[in-house]
């Protein structure tokens, strides 16, 4: 188990395109671009715990989040926004993380119910993880055990304002902090702990890059890497062999 | 370490191969894995993988007062959470040997066949929609809000209510509370022909959900199946009529039954059902305001509360089968252990794993729904 | 095959020395069974007198006395009553005999307690893991596995610092009880 | 109701009905949050006011969601059960199960109809909330879940307690309260919330929530232990205690307080006096210091420092005037409401750990202040209040006319006293109770019936007696005159070689005390009445006797309006005296308890000092 | 030597002017001043300072006297002051007055000096009667008055020391 430094997750504000820039037009384009992006989210359908079930009503007739342009995706590569609805086991945990990462930026995370903040009822449980933006930045919570539909949808509006108001960049802390939430995923799943996405690359990518992305806790991780291998697929059907 | 299903753990030739359905998918009212192996659309073997909600709630519960559990209970099966409170109570009240007031009893009827209904609107909606009809799913969930704000109005809360306390229940119904149970059972009465239409005589449907996932009585009994998908093989069994609690025993209610035993007959029994639990409730609503009298028994200090020592099996009938509470205490201010049975554990294991054998690939989200299997009571 | 109740609880009081049978109410019956006994036990149920329905099997870590408990919950839909078989079984090594032959349902019951209080059940199918497939610490359910000290070793929580809770520890006040310190849940009276 | 006809019947075309929906409007809500239901269970609500802060919430809670937060403007009342704690909600852990409401003792926590609260993650200490009656966002929204009449989880009143009725009182000196038996112990102690207002209350501080759990446990020999950890009169205090812990009790203000003081009896009587001896001794030091210290007066105050210095390896002599120790509780409590045996019980505990008591020695007169100053490393000063006050108005020194507290100490050493057959008793508060009932116990024994009449300045608001006695008294037959000034005793004409007092004239008293709460008396002369009586008992009031230091030590000594002046912890302004009980304090037992306690532990701590410094 | 003090009040009768009449008001005061400080050592310590308290009320009366008699506008004075009528409550009269002997006792001290200033009011109260209104009956107005603030001072004090209530 590795010794967690904690790394300070200040809000400096890198240079980087978030900025007014020094075009007008471009600030026009970019006000256009915040506004379509948060008129049209499409949220994860990942029921990860018991918040979930207040997404049906939600999605459906009577609370209608699709009056706010938001709709359910059932993969992660297209979708905007990850809810996550109540406690975390440790087990889905990874899978969030990973769906996490594969999805596409800009990407929002939502925390409902008192679980993401602090453990909510399952503070004692050894299954469950406690604080949520230990493991991946967080948008926006609400509170509730659960939370209704009505607040749901309140939270979901407060995030399309954030978007709009180009507030809503926790997607880039993950990449700039990178090693501090490594450093919490190691401290819980162990060393040895790796996910198929090369977060550093994508940081680079992104140019958002910093002091912060690497550190311990990411030179353990590339210790402990081993290369993803493709799966073995042998093919053995006689027909296609024999196109072959 | 990766996740460790992350990576197919078998090498199959390759007109085999696995599929890892979920956690993340639409077949079940969860966070819940489903391994497949396939012969090109033919499922060959399945397996189901859990864990995804565990919280260790019998472990938690061993650690707070019998009355902090309360909290708890109903967490373990979120679409319908108040057998669960119900069934923890009768535990509770059978340890202490706490007499029930009659109105308590009536209330938490009330409240036990509202959850059914509301569970079994939700259920019939998930089956539809894994068969690509959503409308009927639409429906179901907004006419199931109707049911939570019924629950709200009397429990203060949609879902988790926390309502049932051992020895009865925490507040009285609110004025003219009744009238407006009564306003919404007709109401969801008169949409039955709706739901008739567009999903119980609609032959697309019909002809999607029968012979999938069929079971014969016989295998049924072999594997523990109970509730709705027990009575789909014909046999005509009720915890609520043959192992009666609260006031079942004064209430007039048939048991529906079905023999085909596939997910059809499954969903048709719920729909039936439906219709006896809105006949319930209605009796409680004529009966309620001649049954006077507290809503709750004395019981002792909730912090300074010894249940005496002993051990006690409670059974209700669930909207998805017999759930149960084996409920231990030492004398202690705490269980000592309580250990739930979710029918789940039975339908989403074992009976989901052999039924899904020779399924095909787009009727298993169907069989998991028409199971209503729900991950929480697996993992707890 | 509806036997009367006594018939078969005759029966089985004569094919089956040391078991103790209680009758709880008019639909439970504990029966305390010795662990070589409780399969027979079992099959005479099931066979003879309709107890097909196995409904639970629970697991009671008697830590003080160093013994499981295994309850067998079976009812019969012809007699419409429950028999719950209390067996004890040594804590250490924990090693018990399947029922999986008599019962299918057994399987996950065993599965689940080999994986929760660490009791093997030789002869169940499959004794791997399937809740806690990621879980590498002793079984959880065990009472000596103290919870919430592996979550104080494992899990940070927040440390809120609101602005009136600043204000008020700048008039002298401030944080008086923890939750922690005043935990009715668990505060150990017994200790003092 | 129609059940489903599905036999095949429908045809693929069924759904094509659905399309009538067309026409029909939407289910959909408007955006913005809809009402909640009436006890809807939101965010959390707190009115400060009636919240005193006494963590019951904190416990119960089964999320440990519930920190309690001191906040130095609000008021701290120990007496009255008022903490300056408040309790702060953390929304990471609530799951808004409203147990805290259900169970809070005064109803000060509610639930809100509010339940939207959205933040960003750098806004997340908004998650941690003090909630009070403005709501989590100061918006006002109507209470939702709250306390109501059928809500309260903890029984609001107490177990019963069995008591003679008056006419099986009335002719005997019997106890009158029966006690609890063991199973309306546990369920009074099970009402018991563990806030601990009566550890803050009590003059002594004992530890009666440990105590009382212990009982509900049925752990008594540690309900014991516990008692005597701050306590040696325990069976005294588990009968006559002023039990200041009730007043303070949280759970007394929405229902009856805890019966605290009958716990303790119950736990007292319960455990077997040797056994009780044992606990009592537990923790003696076994070796002497070689220090002696003397107690002059063996009451509560003397006999608990007594027990304490013992304890810690002083050699101590208590000197006592009477054939008896106890003092005031001995003396001064008639026995139906303290049998004497219960007081030669907690005296046998103090005595079994060695400590010596020289019975019917007066200091002034048999030993000297001096002599005590000149032996001892330490003198305890602990005389009581024994002087009786009169009114002295005209008439008032005859002989016939007696002081309470005498009255009361020739009943309990049975003295042979002359029985009135109609007796008048000036005086209000409970010694003024004693001292009627006694009389008319005597009365009933003597003559068959009761003819007491109690006149008292103050009125029934004001009244010193505990409500309790008074009813008890009324009970008895004793006739209560409240707001009757006293003017003079009238005589009978005189026939006989002494006067015979006829009765007692008295004025109505309109009211007793200014706007400011201070004395000052209005009568009404034209509302002017004669009570009947052969003797009149004056029980308004006692002071020290004084005079046993002798005039030397009092003008060594310095004095504070009439009282010993002494510091916080009971030291004379002379290095070897100490003071206590109630000639220091004022008449109150527990409070005679904790002085002793202060005054040992002071002693100790001098006397220590002293011999590190030699 | 109550008696005394009754015979000298006799004395005010005769005087006319509103300083004179204040002068003799003030040789009371100070006779009992005098006459508490004269008790001082004959008391125990543990109650001195109540004789010592009962000397310097009267010092303070003394000089509250004093200083009006010395004003120039006496007259205005006392009609402020007399707005303010002080009413008797008349406690004091069911105390007997007690004779002091060589050992009072701090009960005995108090009813002395309550007796005291009852008598000195009823005078006041008596002289203020018998005068037409004007200056003079305002003055002997105010000077009961004023001894009736002291005597109800006394009172609470009384109330205190002897009625401790009782256990």
């Amino acid at each position: 188990m590795t010794e967690l430094i904690k790394t300070p997750r200040t809000g400096e504000t890198l240079p980087v395109k978030a900025g007014k820039r020094t075009n007008p037009l471009a600030n026009v384009f970019d006000e256009l671009v915040r506004f379509a992006q948060s008129r049209s989210l499409f949220m994860l359908h990942y029921c990860t715990g018991c918040g979930a079930i207040e997404l049906p009503p939600s999605m459906t007739s009577r609370f209608d989040m699709e009056r706010l342009g938001i709709q359910p995706m059932v993969s992660p590569r297209q979708a905007d926004i990850l809810l996550v609805t109540g406690y975390v086991s440790v087990k889905t945990l990874k899978r969030i993380i990973l769906t996490y990462e594969q999805m596409g930026s800009p990407k929002y995370v939502i925390g409902i119910c008192s679980c993401t903040v602090n453990g909510g009822m399952y503070w004692q449980s050894y299954a469950t993880a406690k604080k949520l933006n230990d493991y991946m930045p967080v948008d926006i919570y609400i509170a509730g055990c659960m939370p209704r539909p009505e607040a749901v949808i309140a939270g979901l509006r407060e995030l399309m304002e954030n978007i709009r108001q180009g507030k809503a960049d926790s997607w880039k802390d993950y990449y700039r902090h990178y090693d501090h939430y490594l450093g919490h995923q190691q401290r819980l799943f162990g060393e040895t702990w790796q996910t198929p996405t090369d977060v550093i690359a994508e940081a680079r990518h992104y140019g958002l890059f910093g002091p912060d992305t690497l550190g311990t806790h990411t030179a353990l991780l590339e210790q402990h890497q081993r290369p993803l291998e493709a799966l073995e697929m042998k093919v053995d059907i006689p027909e296609l062999m024999a196109r072959r | 370490m990766r996740p460790e299903n992350y990576e197919a753990q078998r090498q199959p030739p390759s007109h085999e191969y696995e599929l890892n359905i979920g956690p993340n998918h639409p077949g079940i009212e969860g966070n819940y894995a489903f391994k497949l192996r396939l012969h090109g659309d033919r499922v060959l073997e399945g397996k189901a993988d859990a864990g995804y909600l565990h919280r260790g709630f019998e472990k938690l519960m061993e650690g707070r007062l019998w009355i902090q559990n309360l909290a708890i209970t109903p967490r373990i099966c979120v679409p319908d959470p108040v057998p669960m409170e119900v069934s923890y109570c009768l535990a509770v009240e059978e340890l202490c040997g706490l007499e029930i007031p009659e109105r308590a009893q009536w209330l938490r009827v009330l409240q036990l066949e509202l959850s059914r209904i509301a569970a079994h609107l939700f259920t019939f909606g998930g089956h539809a929609a894994t068969t690509g009809m959503y409308s009927p799913m639409f429906w179901g969930i907004a006419d199931r809000d109707l049911v939570l704000d019924l629950f709200e109005e009397l429990t203060g809360g949609r879902v988790y209510h926390i309502y049932n306390i051992p020895g009865g229940v925490r507040r009285d119904a609110p004025d003219g509370f009744l009238d407006r149970v009564r306003s919404t059972l007709d109401y969801l009465d008169s949409r039955l022909p709706d739901y008739d239409n567009l999903l119980f005589t609609n032959q697309v449907f019909v002809h999607r959900a029968k012979g999938v996932g069929t079971m014969s009585r016989e295998q049924a009994l072999e594997w523990g199946v109970t509730g709705p998908n027990l009575r789909a093989t014909g046999l005509e069994f009720d915890v609520r009529r043959d192992d009666p609690y609260l006031v079942y025993d004064d209430l007039d209610f048939d048991i529906p039954t079905e023999e085909a035993g596939d997910a059809w007959a499954r969903t048709l029994v719920r729909r039936k059902e439906l219709v006896q639990s809105i006949r319930i409730a209605r009796q409680v609503i004529a009966a309620l305001p001649s049954i006077a009298g507290p809503i709750r028994c004395p019981i002792p200090n909730p912090l300074a509360w010894n249940v005496p020592a002993g051990s006690v099996y409670t059974r209700v009938e669930s909207s998805k089968g017999e759930l149960a509470w084996y409920v231990v205490s030492n004398g202690g201010e705490r269980p000592y252990r309580t250990h739930v049975r979710g029918p789940s554990q039975m339908h989403a294991v074992q009976v989901l794993e052999k039924l899904s054998v020779g399924c095909r690939l787009e009727d298993v989200a169907q069989t998991m729904f028409s199971l209503d299997a729900c991950p929480p009571e697996v993992d707890r | 095959m509806t036997k009367d109740l006594s018939t078969w609880l005759d029966t089985l009081l004569d094919e089956l020395q040391g078991i103790e049978v209680r009758r709880k109410s008019s639909r439970r019956i504990r029966v305390d069974v010795q662990p070589d006994a409780l399969p027979a036990l079992l099959e005479l149920l099931r066979g003879r007198a309709s107890y097909v329905h196995l409904s639970a099997i629970s697991c009671v870590d008697w830590i003080e006395e160093n013994e499981f408990e295994l309850v067998y919950h079976v009812w019969s839909y012809e007699i419409g009553s429950l028999v719950s078989a209390h067996t004890r079984i040594a804590r250490d090594p924990g090693v018990y005999i399947s029922v999986y032959d008599i019962y299918t349902p057994a399987a996950f019951f065993e599965r689940d307690i080999h994986e929760m209080f660490g009791v093997f059940f030789e002869g169940s199918p499959d004794m791997s893991k399937f809740i806690l497939t990621e879980w590498d610490g002793p079984p959880p359910m065990r009472k000596d596995f103290d919870s919430e000290a592996w979550v104080n070793a494992h899990f940070d929580f927040q440390d809120y610092q609101p602005d009136w809770l600043k204000e008020i520890e700048a008039k002298g006040g401030g944080v008086a009880v923890r939750p922690d310190e005043q935990r009715f849940s668990r505060r150990d009276v017994d200790a003092s | 109701m129609r059940d489903i006809d599905y036999k095949d019947k429908g045809g693929i075309l069924n759904p094509l009905k659905s399309l009538s929906f067309f026409g029909r409007s939407s289910v959909t809500v408007p955006l913005e949050p809809r009402a909640a239901s009436a006890n809807y269970r939101g965010f959390h609500l707190n009115d400060w006011e009636a919240c005193i802060g006494c963590s019951t919430c904190q416990k119960v809670c089964d999320n440990a969601a519930i920190t309690m937060v001191s906040i130095p403007d609000l008021p701290q009342d120990p007496a009255k059960g008022i903490r300056n704690l408040r309790p702060a909600i953390d929304y990471g852990r609530c799951c808004w199960c409203a147990l805290c409401v259900d169970l809070c003792p005064t109803g000060s926590i509610s639930l809100s109809r509010e339940y939207v609260h959205t933040c960003l993650d750098s806004e997340l200490d908004s998650y941690f909330v003090l909630p009070d009656s403005n709501g989590i966002h100061g918006t006002p929204y109507p209470k939702g879940w709250a306390k109501s009449e059928d809500a309260d989880l903890v029984a609001l009143e107490r177990a019963r307690m069995e008591e003679l009725p008056p006419p099986e009182r009335i002719g005997n000196f019997n106890e009158i309260v029966a006690g609890y038996d063991a199973n309306q112990a546990i369920i009074e102690a099970s009402r018991c919330v563990q806030c601990g207002m009566c550890f803050d209350a009590c003059p002594t501080h004992m530890n009666a929530p440990e105590y009382i759990r212990a009982i509900w446990k049925g752990d008594l020999e540690q309900a014991v232990r516990e008692i005597y950890r701050t306590n040696p009169f325990a069976h005294t205090c588990g009968r006559v205690c002023t039990h200041r812990c009730e007043d303070a009790c949280s759970v007394g203000h929405r229902g009856t307080p805890i019966a605290i003081r009958w716990l303790k009896r119950y736990a007292m009587d319960a455990v077997d006096h040797e056994r009780v001896k044992r606990i009592a001794a537990e923790g003696k030091a076994r070796f002497l210091s070689g220090k002696r210290v003397a107690v002059v007066g063996a009451g509560p105050a003397g006999l608990t420092a007594a027990f304490d210095l013992i304890k810690q390896g002083y050699e101590v002599t208590v000197f006592e005037a009477r054939p008896k120790a106890g003092g005031m509780v001995r003396y001064g409590i008639p026995d139906y409401r303290l049998p004497q045996d219960r007081i030669d019980r907690d005296v046998d505990v103090i005595a079994s750990l060695g400590v010596k008591i020289r019975y019917g020695t007066q200091v002034g007169t048999d030993i000297t202040m001096a002599e005590l100053e000149r032996d001892y490393d330490a003198v305890i000063l602990t005389i009581g209040l024994w002087m009786g006050r009169s009114t002295r108005i005209p008439g008032s020194d005859h002989p016939r006319v007696k002081r309470a507290v005498t009255l009361l100490r020739d009943v309990a050493e049975k003295v042979k006293v002359s029985v009135p057959a109609s007796a008048i008793v000036i005086g209000g508060g409970n010694v003024a109770m004693d001292v009627a009932r006694t009389i008319a116990r005597l009365q009933k024994q003597t003559y068959g019936q009761v003819k007491v009449t109690v006149t008292a300045l103050e009125d029934l608001e004001h009244f010193l007696a505990d409500p309790e006695e008074i009813k008890e008294a009324r009970e008895e037959g004793v006739e209560i005159l409240p707001a009757r000034g006293p003017q003079e005793i009238l005589f009978k004409p005189r026939k006989y070689e002494v006067d015979k007092i006829h009765g007692l004239r008295t004025w109505r008293v309109l009211s007793i005390f200014d706007a400011q709460g201070r004395f000052a008396p209005r009568h009404d002369e034209a509302d002017e009445q004669i009570h009947e009586g052969e003797m009149v008992v004056e029980a308004i009031g006692q002071a020290a006797e004084v005079e046993v230091l002798g005039e030397e030590l009092t003008e060594r000594l310095d004095w504070n309006r009439g009282r010993l002046e002494i510091d916080d912890q009971g030291r004379t302004n002379l290095s070897w005296l100490w003071a206590a009980g109630d000639m220091v304090r004022g008449p109150d037992v527990v409070s005679a308890v904790a002085d002793g306690h202060r005054v040992a532990l002071s002693i100790n701590g001098v006397l220590s000092i002293r011999e590190d410094a030699a | 030597m109550i008696e005394g003090a009754v015979s000298s009040y006799e004395k005010i009768k005769s005087k006319t002017s509103l300083r004179e009449i204040l002068e003799v008001a003030c040789s009371f005061e100070a006779s009992a001043r005098d006459f508490y400080t004269d008790l001082i050592p004959k008391v125990g310590k543990n109650m001195r300072w109540l004789v010592e308290e009962l000397a310097a009320e009267e010092q303070q009366h003394f000089d509250l006297l004093n200083g009006l008699a010395s004003r120039e506008d006496i007259a205005e004075q006392i009609k402020a002051e007399v707005r303010i009528p002080t009413t008797d409550t008349r406690f004091s009269d069911a105390v007997q007055l007690p004779d002091l002997g060589a050992k009072p006792d701090d009960q005995a001290v108090l009813q002395y000096a309550m007796g005291r200033e009852q008598i000195a009011m009823e005078h006041y109260r008596s002289l203020a009667e018998g005068t037409e209104p004007g200056p003079i009956h305002d003055l002997f107005g105010y000077l009961a008055d004023e001894e009736t603030k002291h005597k109800t001072e006394l009172e609470k004090v009384y109330y205190e020391v002897v009625h401790s209530g009782g256990v």
